[in-house]
């Protein structure tokens, strides 16, 4: 926990939006828990959009 | 930069004996590796030697061990405080983190005393090789490196140069104080104009307006650095130092002195200052006490600091959220100070030097270059866009003049 | 108009390039002195710490 | 912004014990999610690094998932 | 045989890399016995056009230090890589980005809007920006492009050796000019001048039980001399750093800032000082330790201070 937290900042701070990491708790009998967490993750990283070409090129530079 | 505490009186002597330290390797190596080849191997000397490897096998080991030995005392002195010499890593907002032992001053104390000597060997060499070379004092006194400014360095309560502390003075073609100011006030002060040419701002003289790179009386272009701390100063506060600085107004026309290719000659006076000074501190026992930081306790906010680098006035200002965390800064370096005057001072000498019908040789060209060199540039620091080297020690003062921190620097 | 451009200035710190310009006669007409660099000290610096902006900007100049 | 034909890359780090069951038991149940997930599976959610995260992002990934 | 050509150069830097060199000191008269140095502007007066006079390989070794900032620094860059047999990234500006390289963390408009517009000593209200090429009524005149990114240098030329340290420390480099000049450099691709070890282990302060209550800053506490100092609450760099610069400043009583870049094995310096830092934080509750790991300001231009541009991410958005 206080590693991710510690991660998010620094994510935060290279631009990454916090809702692009994600820590859930699912047990093996939560399949329906599962399901939710990644339908939800989709949907918010629909809106979000791609991450890489609106942050980095890989070796980008010019201009 | 903003923490409202003073250093301890230990730790304010030993920022100012690193920095002494400092000036002594920085004018060392730019007097003997970048300008001396110039005058030792002459201007238009092969471009294979004319370099310090060159003037050491010139001048021969002997005298070329002499300088890296002295250099290297004022590396060895930054690291033996710093832990290391280039970007010590040291000071800290109200002190430093570390101190100095009994045997490491006396070590210090005999470094000083061999510097303090070799910048008088050095006056002598540049007596000897240049001052009494007529065709060397004919270039210097020539018009093609003559640019007449006003100049600027940081003076003590005497008007005598300071690098570490006090008030900038500017003083104007003829010599005369045009002002004196403090850290808080510099933007009332300078201004610096936008070219689309180059990356590096022009500063000059706010109260004068940008008139474009025009010299002569009432021009808002000043000048920083050795010869413009001379110029600005009314001496230098070492008794040596001030015996040279006599002698260079005397030899030289009064002050001030215009000539341009003159600043190395004024760089071996502020040598000798600089190692006069490390010698005074190295025997002041205080700097051997353990109180060497005073912990800030107030929040900070916002601060301006000035000093002087070997090459110009630094200015730094810089406005903290109240955790200390930076939000604006602003810097004004070294040689960007400079930047009109190299410009102006480089022109004047292509128009002197290359005239219709010359066949343009490499040692012509240097001899354009020399008109920089004499500036000892560092187009490093003045891109940082924006801010130079790094003071070693930057006193910070609040809104109502209130001395609130001081920021060392990290040897230039 | 005939350009001469001294590319890089040499035996000082940093970078820096002359183009001096001569006119049909021989004689200099202009000399333009371009500093070719930029690093954006001031910019970089928001954001760090107070106390870590002196081991920052020293990195302007190691000289 | 066109946001409707984009189908985001989602990089899901799960333990072996809890989560990856999960999965598991998702996938047997034939429960409807979304195909743009794929699976690492780990030992436990613990031996996930930073590093893990950060080469997801650099490699394409444009969200992470870590479940314990 | 013939004597080693060298070459050294700068990109964006500081120049502290040329004094580092210079450090030699008197070994600078035994380096000029052993090798002829054909281009270096600090020093020396051979121009760019010197060096596109050079044939191919024409150059033995070629140390580069600083970023690459800018269209000129690449274009050299690539010239040297031409001429020269081998390719040193030096120092860490050269290897991954530097100081500079945390200009990452900015887009390159708020860049020059903070320089040219809105500093508050600059007068320009006709809003003039640097432009690469410009018509001046004699003849056109250009400056090199700004990039968007500060890159490495191996992201534009080959590279034969890395050579860590801001700056390398003169012992180092005289070890590998030794190693250069009897050609007994390791096989390409390596570090040289350093250890394949942590800062930790040739550190001699004591160290016991790594659980920190409580981050502090340097100017926050006196520093013991002798104890660990990121037991004593110092976010030090250490335990991921590489070896090899001396422990100059642990020994100075300051923390490490990582100018000798990660260890060898380490993919992100960043991502993994996050896990050597959160594994020392003593909490007994989430809550408190998200309050201690709160206290460490600026995490990521602290745990990237030398190499966001090497980094996995490279930049910030």
């Amino acid at each position: 926990m206080r590693r991710f937290n510690l991660m998010s900042t620094v994510l935060e701070q290279l631009g990454v939006e916090k809702e692009r990491v994600r820590l859930e708790w699912v047990s093996a009998a939560e399949g329906t828990v599962f399901a939710k967490v990644i339908n939800e993750f989709t949907e918010d990283l629909k809106r979000l959009g791609p991450f890489k070409e609106k942050s980095r090129v890989a070796a980008g530079g010019e201009g | 930069m903003v923490y409202g505490v003073e250093p301890t009186p230990t730790a304010k002597k030993l920022r100012e004996l690193c920095y002494s330290a400092h000036m002594i390797h920085s004018h060392i190596a730019h007097f003997y590796a970048l300008a001396a080849p110039d005058f030792v191997m002459g201007p238009d000397a092969d471009p294979s030697v004319r370099n310090v490897l060159g003037v050491i096998g010139k001048v021969g080991l002997e005298i070329g061990g002499e300088v890296i030995k002295h250099r290297a005392y004022g590396q060895k002195i930054q690291a033996m405080l710093g832990g290391k010499a280039t970007h010590p890593a040291w000071t800290k907002p109200g002190g430093v983190s570390k101190g100095l032992t009994e045997e490491e001053r006396k070590e210090v104390e005999e470094m000083a005393k061999s510097c303090v000597g070799f910048s008088q060997f050095s006056l002598k060499l540049f007596e000897d090789v240049v001052l009494k070379n007529k065709a060397y004092v004919d270039l210097i006194l020539s018009d093609g490196y003559k640019l007449v400014t006003n100049y600027m360095g940081l003076v003590d309560e005497n008007n005598k140069i300071n690098f570490y502390d006090g008030k900038v003075r500017v003083v104007d073609t003829e010599g005369k104080e045009l002002f004196k100011y403090g850290p808080r006030e510099y933007l009332e002060y300078v201004a610096e104009h936008v070219e689309p040419h180059s990356y590096l701002k022009f500063p000059y003289l706010k109260k004068f307006g940008w008139q474009g790179l025009k010299e002569g009386p009432g021009t808002s272009i000043y000048q920083a650095a050795p010869l413009a701390r001379l110029n600005a100063s009314d001496g230098m506060a070492t008794p040596l130092a001030q015996e040279h600085y006599e002698k260079f107004y005397a030899t030289l026309g009064g002050k001030p002195v215009h000539h341009v290719l003159a600043a190395h000659w004024a760089r071996l006076v502020e040598l000798l200052y600089a190692a006069e000074r490390l010698l005074e501190l190295a025997q002041d026992e205080e700097v051997t006490s353990p109180a060497i930081l005073n912990i800030p306790t107030s929040v900070p906010k916002e601060g301006v600091g000035i000093l002087e680098a070997p090459r110009g006035t630094l200015t730094h200002h810089y406005v903290t959220n109240e955790k200390g965390i930076v939000t604006a800064a602003n810097l004004i370096v070294g040689t960007t100070n400079n930047n009109a005057p190299i410009t102006m001072a480089i022109k004047k000498s292509a128009m002197a030097i290359i005239k219709p019908g010359m066949e343009i040789s490499n040692g012509l060209l240097n001899m354009v270059e020399m008109a920089f060199r004499s500036y000892d540039p560092c187009f490093s620091c003045a891109t940082h866009a924006i801010l130079g080297e790094l003071p070693l020690q930057v006193n910070v003062y609040d809104s109502e003049g209130e001395l609130v921190k001081q920021m060392q620097r990290e040897l230039m | 108009m005939k350009k001469i451009t001294i590319d890089p200035i040499t035996r000082l710190e940093g970078h820096g390039k002359i183009n001096i310009f001569l006119n049909d006669s021989g004689a200099v007409e202009n000399v333009y002195f371009a500093i070719p660099e930029l690093r954006g000290f001031e910019k970089f610096c928001e954001g760090r710490p107070a106390d870590q902006v002196p081991q920052i900007v020293s990195r302007i100049c190691g000289v | 912004m066109e946001k409707t034909s984009f189908e985001p890359k989602i990089i899901g780090f799960l333990c072996n014990w809890c989560s990856y069951g999960g999965a598991d038991l998702a996938g047997v149940s034939r429960l409807q999610y979304p195909p743009n997930v794929r699976i690492v599976r780990v030992m436990c959610s613990g031996r996930v690094d930073p590093t893990f995260v950060f080469k997801a992002l650099s490699d394409g990934a444009d969200g992470v998932l870590v479940a314990g | 045989m013939s004597k080693l050509k060298l070459a050294s150069y700068w990109g964006a830097a500081c120049g502290g890399c040329d004094v580092a060199i210079l450090d030699i000191h008197e070994k600078i008269v035994d380096l000029s016995n052993a090798a002829d140095i054909v281009f270096w502007p600090i020093a020396v007066d051979f121009k760019y056009s010197d060096l596109e006079a050079y044939e191919d390989g024409y150059i033995d070794v070629c140390l580069f230090h600083g970023a690459v900032r800018n269209s000129e620094n690449e274009h050299i860059a690539k010239l040297l890589r031409q001429k020269s047999k081998v390719m040193v990234a030096f120092g860490s500006c050269a290897i991954s980005g530097g100081i500079p390289g945390l200009a990452n963390f900015k887009k390159k408009d708020d860049i020059f809007a903070r320089a040219y517009f809105d500093s508050p000593s600059t007068q320009n209200k006709e809003k003039v920006l640097p432009v690469p090429v410009l018509q001046m009524p004699e003849g056109e005149i250009d400056i090199p492009e700004f990039y968007k990114d500060v890159k490495c240098l191996a992201d534009v030329v080959d590279v034969e050796y890395y050579m860590p340290g801001c700056p390398p420390t003169s012992e180092q480099i005289w070890n590998v000019v030794l190693a250069i000049v009897t050609g007994q450099l390791p096989p390409a691709g390596s570090f040289v001048g350093c250890e394949d070890r942590a800062l930790c282990n040739t550190c001699k302060r004591t160290k016991t039980d790594k659980k920190i209550k409580k981050f502090v800053r340097p100017h926050e506490i006196i520093v013991d001399p002798d104890l660990c100092l990121l037991e004593q609450g110092l976010v030090c760099m250490g335990p991921v750093t590489r070896a090899g610069c001396g422990n100059q400043c642990t020994g100075a009583n300051t923390p490490c800032s990582g100018c000798y870049g990660p260890l060898s094995g380490v993919v992100d310096m960043g991502a993994k000082y996050i896990s050597a830092l959160a594994s020392v934080v003593d909490a007994d509750s989430p809550e408190e330790a998200d309050k201690i790991i709160s206290e460490v300001l600026d995490p990521a231009g602290t745990f990237y201070r030398y190499g966001l541009p090497g980094s996995l991410l490279r930049r910030a958005k």
